[in-house]
């Protein structure tokens, strides 16, 4: 089974969601899919463990060799967002089905649990294919199941938002097609490999330029990258909690890894750079999107809303990592990627905590809720810690190298601005702070809530828990990502080398 | 003469997406789009893309227009004057769009250039070797079924992931309270259509069975056979109302099946596994090479066929129970 | 250069920017998602041109003919095709639930509704 | 002959987009749209023998069955709800 | 040779009746007679257009293809027409006939 | 290695007595008592590291690599063996200072604020053992968080205000410019270990370094250097042994410390003294140190005056170490523990006045002296030690400051200290000159009846910090000793 | 019974003469498709005389021969009035008896009707049609029942 390896993370999920969706019972569905996540956690954890032994890993699927046929290839920055993805998948599974039995009315619990096997199997897909065409087509498995999973959400605007998703999602995915197609007429093939070989031979070809500018724009619309970020917040705010854990921790991720994937490895850097004023382009709305989205975040009433926006401007950092076009720079745009899913997991799954006690997520509603749930409030408070970047926990590590990559290219505006940027971050964390420890409670509306001290489901508290000290451990043993992270940047950067 | 059929349906194309643009009752739009959708299915089989217009024929001019049409039975079918809107920002982006499509296009291989790159690397060998290979006539089959079978295996997840967020927006008949029953009401009885109906019904099943089976030979296959298969239970249902049709296909029958058709079309891959061969390779089904690859194809073929005809029953199932509701 | 090898594509980029058009334009959410269906399509009409070769006849093995057009860019828009009608489905559908709750499916009176609440 | 019938055929099929589109009433549109699928059958099953590949008529006889099914698709909706007709006369 | 000619024959005339029809569609003042000069185009000329490619076939498979083709048509072609027209009387367009419904007792049957 | 685990014991003292103080949360008097064992442990800690350091032991303890080259390193040198001792001395005595405090306050909350507390104390140890600038960097940002619960203890809207000014300033001169800095002086040396002559090699552009210069004096915020200063007097907002402990303790401290490090063992005496920018940092500390005693003379509220008090007399010690020269690092550090002593009981007293009186106002303690003559004794020791006057430990300190501006020939800021100090006399001593003597408005004060001390553990507390004041005047010598090690560390 | 066994004969036949592959693989899948569509055909109690006019088949061509002439006959009558300058229509909407008792009878009536060019059937009530007729003329024609009564005649 261990030369299977790289298929699995793909195919339990791919397996489990047509199974699970033959099992009616919601509790059955819900062990099921457990069961499912967790086996695809090791898969991945196993396949990580594999190709830092052995490096890449091919698996010519249908025993047809590479470019006639399909191939997965399995790095270490594929195997890293494997395990992430998969990772959150199962804790989001494991703990969160109070609030997904919850949120979901019984007789779509089942359904939901389906959606979101396949939103995983689609995601993982994504980042396991060494094939540009392969890769659309799990992304729109992930894209269809993510828009049913946000029009899940309670509030009617859950519908409208996920309207937005499909249609802003399409037009992205259309663009990569469209990018595919060019490129694809050029090489005449669709392997990234082999269009990696054959590309560079076409950097004078206006073709290649363009299907590279269609693909980033596609990318940069599923990343949600400023100014093409207009459906996040919305898909976030309105999806049921759970659903916003795991795409806040894992879709931009996943959105993230497809472009260095492809301006990378497919296009080399050179190519990028000669193609596009790719630096210049990343570096500046990676910063504005710093701004713009910690501004706005800010001045949100509600924290869902709020974190959303928070969002925006984490992805605008992973973004400069990624334009700095160093390997140290790449090495913090993975490092930020892994932890940035820490700490907006930790973050979502305690404010889903709270949501499962009080109604919503409004900072009216979270006045004071320090005293009645102190340990969801401690990892609330751990993840935005996290998030502005507070030296002893993960965010501080991204931070780091961030500044450091940018320092490296003696950018000093761009290193105050990105540390002014964590200041912003720190404005609506403390107001968060504020609000949970200081605040005075208000009248609850959930009936069902016990006043005094009522933590959350024992699911999602450990959950969260979990979360919030992995946030912490990995602001100390900072080895599984940094080192993850630093073997995919150098090899990327070696693959790009003539 | 190809040229001329080419230069005259692509000028109809544009002509019906401007018509598009410029009409605002959304029944007439989905009237045009179902002419674009014959349109670029005419255009498919002058550019030799058989299966694709098959598929398309299926899709762009049948199931498509269906579904919108029922949607604005729901919604109501007039697109309001937009007061006040800014068409500056709209037009911009387009631009700039076109204008990066054509830069894309100035240095692609002309239009139909036999030594284009696209047809030096990949593609020959599949037209020269998957005869000996696969054994199939149709390389467009071979291809999909075989070499780029786990696209396929994607494209089938992609309609099942469909099935299961239409079901899940909106819930299939069954789910959520019982199947609506409208037998009190007295529905206007068409008895010609209904008798003619009931003659044709039988054969279309047939032939998308047909289309089924053949897709090796000829243009077609599980996709396309779906397609057809579910247009004429629709259009039963359509005839003679959602509770008779919810009668001879139960929607949690349905429901299972599109999961069975995923099933089938992975479990045969994950066959190869058991035999230490990598996935959805079809080589243990058989000792002949040739006779394995047929093996396969036409199990993963079933298994599209199924999946693809059961989800679009459902999402029927799920947009026609919502319509009867509403009109309640 | 020549003019003619290229029509083709060019009409072909006609149609996808009228579609996009329609989709980024438009306020009626049903007619966005005509507008998907029309740049979707325009696409696969992309693809299937360049696959095509002169003279070339469609890829079904036949005695005696030895020129076929490209079968890869068929078999990649199959699948894309299936995404497409998979799509408009679900979105569909949300329009059908939208409807449901807010009464209309025009952008703009959505928004109002939003907004006041 | 046949290069002539598929012009016909081209023409006719203008003849309703141009229908199709300034109609003013939902069944000239779908009557347009019927027109024209009946017209794709020909066009097909010309074009096949024009090009000399006779193997595509399969996909004739599918365009036949579906525009059948899609034209009493579309009447049969219409008739559901017999839409309000403010978007003829308008 | 007779083969030939025969189907040259029918694909003109076919052709004829097609651009007839066409020119009906186009020029008749209400739908239901539009809906009959699509009818001439239904039936006639499709039948002359298939016949005459029937003829042009050597293979049987082509053959009893066109003949299915035909089939259909004929069967699906007047029903789509009746459920069109049927359609549009229910909903509520009126032909303009000169003679309504003179000859026979009774009014015009609404609903 | 046993030196390295009382290192790393003197950090969890405050997590286990955290646990206790949560576990007893209910409990008062058996959550005091872990407090005041906690604090007893962590005194007998320090003790310990100062007696192997007198040993001629230098205690480490590191952890794994967290990014290139950086670690959580711990080790002892004498700066921070001083700067442990007196912190870990002074939480004692405040533990007890805080029981009586809140007790006779009925604040609510108390086992959080004793928590939080201990928490602070645990970052201070952390700050005063960082072997590194990373290590130095992560106490100093985690010190800041965990004092901002005890700044906004109240919870009322001044409280949060006033946090918030607090948190603000704090964390943006460190994320703006501390981090920045250190991130330079990693990307320049390779290097954040705290290094006997300083890291820099020799090559380093003087321009580089003049900017690392402020970058690192602006960043540690904590050093209250004017303009970032005005987070001191916000958080005075917070109960008093809060004011008192961290305040004139461990944050103000922290930071002066930290200024103190960096000077001594990332620039180094000798590089420093050629930085460019350290002239203009030099008068601006002067100015501090002037401004603020100006400022404090026109503050009537009395905990205000005395953080303005603290805010001129931290620019004395970042003032010594800029003048680059032994003695004035000597008298640095020498102020740290003389000021320390000095203001905590200040505000040691204020508070016992707030307790016993509910007063906050300098303008009401005219008189004062009948009412609580104990508490306005030690005021009156106390600002005789800031001023700098025998016979309180103050004198050593500014004597050794005063050197250091003669031995740099800085005359203009020998000036500015001597001008600073009697300002301070003004706005320092007087207090308790008025409460004593009689003045016509007062005596309607006075006449409502005997005297009306503040809780018994607050004047012990008082009493051991204000003898704390006279002793180091006639015992200097340990404490001389340790700092004048400082310049000299690590070249034996 | 009698019509299952119609209907999957007949159903086979289409599927002989579609398929031309005639292997056992393919003629077995053939046979199962066939069951498949029977065994659905039938849930959906679609198996009568009206799907399978089995009965008819001696019958109808005669019918249908002499239903092609009239198409022929008014194909070309309204091939005349298109192209005329002025379109020669005079359109009437009238309402035809519909003597024939079975649904198929009345389904081939009406789709005859709607076969020939120029007239067509609006509506159908238990006991009328409704016709709409390009001139008066061609719904006299119809009047004169010729083929009414031949339906009826090939209905018995």
């Amino acid at each position: 089974m261990l030369s299977h390896l790289p298929i699995l993370p793909v195919l339990l999920p791919l397996l489990g969601a047509p199974i699970c969706a033959l099992l009616r019972k919601p509790v059955a569905a819900w062990l099921f899919a457990c069961t499912v996540a967790l086996l695809t956690f090791a898969a991945a954890i196993a396949l990580l463990a594999q190709t830092w032994q052995q490096g890449v890993l091919s698996y010519a699927l249908g025993g047809w060799a590479a470019p006639w046929g399909i191939e997965y290839r399995i790095d270490l920055l594929n195997g890293l967002v494997l395990t992430l993805v998969s990772g959150m998948a199962s804790a989001v599974l494991l703990g969160g089905r109070a609030s997904i039995w919850r949120e979901t009315p019984e007789e779509k619990r089942s359904l939901f649990l389906v959606a979101f096997l396949l939103c995983l199997a689609g995601l993982q897909g994504i980042a396991a294919t060494g094939d540009a065409f392969n890769l659309f087509v799990f992304l729109e498995i992930s894209s269809l199941s993510t828009y049913a999973l946000v029009a899940t959400g309670r509030d009617r605007r859950a519908l409208v938002a996920a309207y937005n998703y499909l249609i802003m999602g399409t037009i992205g995915a259309t663009f990569i097609l469209i990018g595919i197609g060019f490129i694809y007429m050029l090489t005449g093939t669709l392997n990234m490999m082999d269009l990696a070989q054959r590309l560079p031979a076409l950097t004078e070809s206006r073709t290649a330029f363009a299907g590279f500018v269609f693909i980033i724009v596609g990318v940069c619309l599923k990343l949600a990258l400023f100014p093409l970020h207009l459906w996040l917040p919305g898909a976030y705010t309105h999806a049921s909690s759970m659903v916003t854990v795991f795409l806040a921790a894992t879709a931009t991720k996943v959105a993230l890894y497809v472009l260095i994937r492809f301006s990378f490895s497919v296009f080399r850097l050179e190519f990028s750079t000669l193609a596009l004023p790719l630096e210049t382009v990343f570096l500046t709305l990676g910063i504005v999107a710093v701004f713009a989205g910690s501004l706005v975040a800010i001045y949100q009433p509600d924290l869902k809303r709020g974190l959303a926006y928070s969002s925006v401007a984490q992805i605008g950092y992973m973004v400069i990592g990624v334009g700095v076009g160093t390997v140290i720079g790449l090495q913090a745009a993975l490092v930020h990627l892994f932890n940035h899913a820490l700490m907006k997991g930790a973050l979502f799954m305690a404010l889903a905590a709270v949501v499962y006690r009080v109604g919503d997520g409004k900072f009216s509603s979270l006045r004071g809720i320090g005293r009645e749930m102190p340990l969801t409030c401690a990892c609330m408070l751990l993840g935005g810690l996290s998030l502005i970047g507070v030296p002893g926990t993960a965010g501080f590590i991204s931070k780091w190298y961030l500044v450091v990559a940018v320092a490296d290219r003696e950018q000093w505006v761009l290193v105050a601005l990105i540390l002014a940027g964590s200041l912003l971050t720190a404005v609506y964390i403390w107001r968060l702070v504020e609000t949970v420890y200081l605040g005075v409670p208000g009248p609850r509306q959930v009936p069902d809530s016990p006043a005094g001290r009522a933590e959350a489901p024992p699911g999602l508290l450990a959950v969260s828990v979990v979360l919030a000290l992995a946030n912490v451990y990995f602001g100390f043993d900072t080895r599984l990502p940094v080192e993850a992270a630093s073997g995919a940047a150098e090899s990327l950067f070696a693959a790009g080398q003539p | 003469m190809e040229l001329l059929v080419d230069i005259a349906l692509l000028s109809m194309l544009v002509a019906t997406a401007v018509s598009l643009i410029l009409v605002r009752g959304l029944v007439a739009s989905i009237m045009l789009t179902s002419i674009y959708g014959l349109l670029s299915a005419s255009f498919f089989v002058t550019m030799d893309a058989v299966d694709v217009a098959f598929t398309e024929a299926a899709v762009g001019a049948g199931v498509s227009p269906l579904l919108l049409l029922m949607t604005v039975a729901l919604v109501g079918r007039v697109e309001q004057q937009p007061r006040k809107r800014h068409i500056a920002f709209p037009l911009l982006l387009v631009t700039v769009t076109g204008v990066l499509l054509i830069v894309g296009t100035l240095d692609m291989p002309p239009f139909g250039s036999a030594d284009a790159p696209a047809l030096q690397h990949v593609a020959p060998r599949y037209l020269q070797q998957s005869g000996e290979e696969i054994g199939i006539p149709n390389v467009v089959t071979s291809v999909l079924a075989s070499y780029r079978a786990y696209d396929t295996l994607g494209e089938v997840l992609v309609i099942f992931t469909a099935g299961i967020a239409v079901i899940l927006v909106l819930m299939l008949p069954g789910r959520r309270g019982s199947v609506p029953d409208d037998a009190g009401r007295q529905r206007p009885r068409n008895v010609v259509v209904n008798v003619v109906s009931k003659i044709l019904i039988p054969f279309m099943l047939l032939f998308a069975l047909y289309v089924q089976f053949h897709g090796e030979y000829g243009p077609g296959g599980g996709f396309q056979a779906g397609v057809i298969f579910a247009s004429g239970i629709i259009l039963y249902g359509l005839l003679y109302g959602l509770p008779s049709v919810c009668r001879v296909i139960p929607p949690p029958v349905v429901e299972a099946l599109a999961a069975l058709g995923v099933l089938l079309y992975a479990l045969t891959g994950v066959l190869a596994l058991l035999d230490g061969r990598p996935f959805l390779d079809y080589s243990v089904l058989a000792t002949d090479p040739v006779t394995a690859q047929y093996l396969g194809i036409t199990a993963i073929e079933l298994g599209v066929g199924v999946t693809v005809a059961s989800v679009i029953i459902t999402i029927f199932y799920a947009f026609a129970a919502h319509l009867s509701e509403a009109q309640r | 250069m020549d003019i003619a090898s290229y029509f083709n594509y060019w009409i072909v980029i006609v149609l996808m920017m009228l579609g996009f058009y329609i989709v980024i334009a438009r306020g009626n959410l049903v007619k966005k998602l005509i507008g998907l269906n029309i740049f979707q399509t325009s696409v696969f009409i992309l693809y299937i041109s360049a696959g095509k070769v002169s003279d070339g006849a469609a890829p079904i093995l036949t005695e005696g003919v030895s020129v076929y057009s490209n079968p890869l860019p068929h078999v990649l828009i199959l699948t894309a095709i299936v995404v497409g009608i998979a799509t408009t489905a679900v979105g569909l559908a949300l329009v059908a639930r939208i409807h449901e709750a807010y009464g209309t499916v025009e952008e703009s009176q959505i928004l109002e509704q939003d907004n006041a609440c | 002959m046949l290069t002539l019938t598929v012009v016909v055929i081209l023409a006719v099929m203008l003849a309703g987009l141009a229908r199709a589109f300034f109609a003013r009433n939902v069944y000239d549109r779908v009557l347009a749209a019927n027109l024209f699928g009946t017209k794709t059958v020909l066009l097909i099953a010309a074009i096949s023998y024009l090009f000399g590949s006779p193997d595509f008529l399969d996909i004739a006889v599918v365009y036949a069955l579906i525009n059948y099914i899609s034209v009493i698709g579309v009447l049969r909706v219409t008739e559901m709800r017999v839409i309000a007709q403010q978007e003829d006369k308008g | 040779m007779v083969l030939h000619w025969l189907s040259e024959a029918c694909l003109l005339a076919g052709s004829f009746l097609l651009l007839t029809g066409a020119l009906g569609f186009l020029r008749f003042p209400d739908i239901y007679a539009r809906i009959h000069a699509c009818g001439v185009t239904e039936t006639l000329a499709t039948s002359l257009i298939l016949v005459a490619l029937l003829l042009k076939s050597e293979a049987a498979l082509p053959q009893v293809k066109l003949l299915f083709i035909l089939l259909f048509l004929m069967f699906s072609g007047p029903t789509a027409s009746h459920a069109l027209a049927k359609a549009a009387w229910q909903g509520g367009v009126r032909p303009r006939a000169t003679r309504d419904a003179g000859e026979r007792p009774a009014s015009p049957a609404g609903r | 290695m046993a030196g390295g685990n009382l290192l790393l014991a003197s950090l969890a003292v405050a997590p286990v007595a955290i646990a206790g103080i949560l576990c007893l949360r209910n409990r008062p008097n058996a959550r005091e008592a872990v407090s005041i064992g906690a604090s007893l442990l962590l005194l007998g800690i320090s003790v310990a590291v100062y007696r192997a350091l007198q040993a001629g032991d230098s205690p480490q303890w590191h952890s794994g690599e967290l990014l290139p080259g950086l670690r959580i390193a711990l080790s002892v040198e004498p700066l921070g063996a001083l700067f442990a001792l007196v912190a870990s001395f002074l939480w004692l005595v405040t533990v007890v200072y805080a029981v009586g405090y809140m007790r006779g306050h009925n604040e609510q909350h108390q086992a959080r604020f004793y928590a939080f507390f201990a928490l602070s104390i645990g970052c201070v140890m952390g700050v005063a053992f960082a072997a590194n600038l990373f290590t130095l960097f992560l106490f100093y940002e985690l010190l800041s968080l965990s004092t901002w619960p005890l700044v906004v203890h109240a919870g009322t809207d001044e409280a949060r205000h006033g946090g918030r000014v607090y948190l603000g300033i704090l964390l943006t001169t460190s994320i703006l410019f501390f981090l920045p800095a250190i991130i330079l002086t990693w990307w320049t040396s390779g290097t954040l270990a705290f290094t006997p002559g300083g890291v820099f090699p020799p090559d380093v552009s003087p321009l580089l370094l003049s900017v690392l210069l402020l970058l690192f004096v602006f960043g540690v915020g904590k050093a209250a250097i004017m303009p970032f200063h005005r987070w001191l007097p916000a958080a005075m907002v917070a109960p008093t042994p809060v004011s008192a402990l961290l305040h004139a303790v461990a944050v103000v401290k922290a930071g002066v410390f930290s200024v103190v490090k960096i000077g001594v063992y990332i620039f180094g005496l000798d590089q420093l003294a050629a930085v460019d920018s350290r002239d203009w940092l030099l008068y601006l500390a002067g100015f501090t140190l002037l401004a603020a005693s100006i400022v404090a003379l026109r503050q009537d509220n009395l905990k205000a005056r005395l953080a303005y008090s603290t805010v001129s007399q931290l620019a004395y010690i970042t003032l010594g170490v800029l003048l680059a020269v032994p003695d004035g690092v000597v008298g640095s550090g020498m102020h740290i523990a003389m000021h320390a002593f000095g203001k905590i009981t200040l505000f040691f007293c204020a508070g016992a006045i707030l307790v016993a009186t509910h007063k906050t106002r300098v303008s009401q303690l005219g008189g004062l002296g009948r009412q609580m003559p104990f508490t306005m004794g030690a005021f009156l020791v106390a600002s005789l030690c800031i001023v700098g006057l025998p016979p309180t430990g103050g004198t050593w300190s500014k004597w050794y400051l005063m050197l250091g501006t003669l031995d740099a020939g800085a005359w203009p800021l020998a000036f500015a200290l001597i001008l600073s100090s009697l300002l301070s006399i003004v706005y320092l001593t007087m207090i308790p000159v008025r409460a004593f003597s009689t003045f016509e408005g007062d005596a309607a004060a006075v006449e409502e009846g005997g005297i009306r001390e503040a809780p018994l553990a607050c004047c012990l507390a008082i009493g051991v910090t204000g003898a704390g004041c006279i002793a180091l005047f006639f015992f200097p010598q340990p404490l001389y000793e340790l700092v004048a090690g400082v310049p000299l560390w690590g070249r034996r | 019974m009698r019509y299952t066994i119609a209907m999957a004969c007949v159903l086979s036949l289409f599927w002989l003469l579609n398929s031309g592959h005639y292997n056992a693989a393919m003629l077995g899948m053939g046979a199962c498709s066939v069951l498949l569509v029977t065994w659905i055909v039938h849930r959906m109690q679609a198996l009568d005389h009206e799907s399978t006019p089995a009965h008819l088949v001696l019958r109808l061509p005669r019918y249908l021969g002499w239903l092609a002439l009239q198409v022929l006959a008014s194909n070309l009558d309204i091939v005349r009035r298109v192209w005329r300058r002025e379109t020669d229509i005079d359109p009437v909407v009238a309402r035809l008896p519909l003597p024939q008792s079975s649904d198929l009878g009345r389904v081939i009536y009406a789709n005859s009707i709607n076969l020939t060019p120029g007239t067509l059937t609006i509506d159908m009530g238990e006991d009328y049609l409704l016709v709409h007729a390009l001139s008066g003329d061609l719904c006299d024609a119809l009047a004169t029942d010729e083929m009414s009564a031949r339906v009826s005649e090939l209905e018995r």
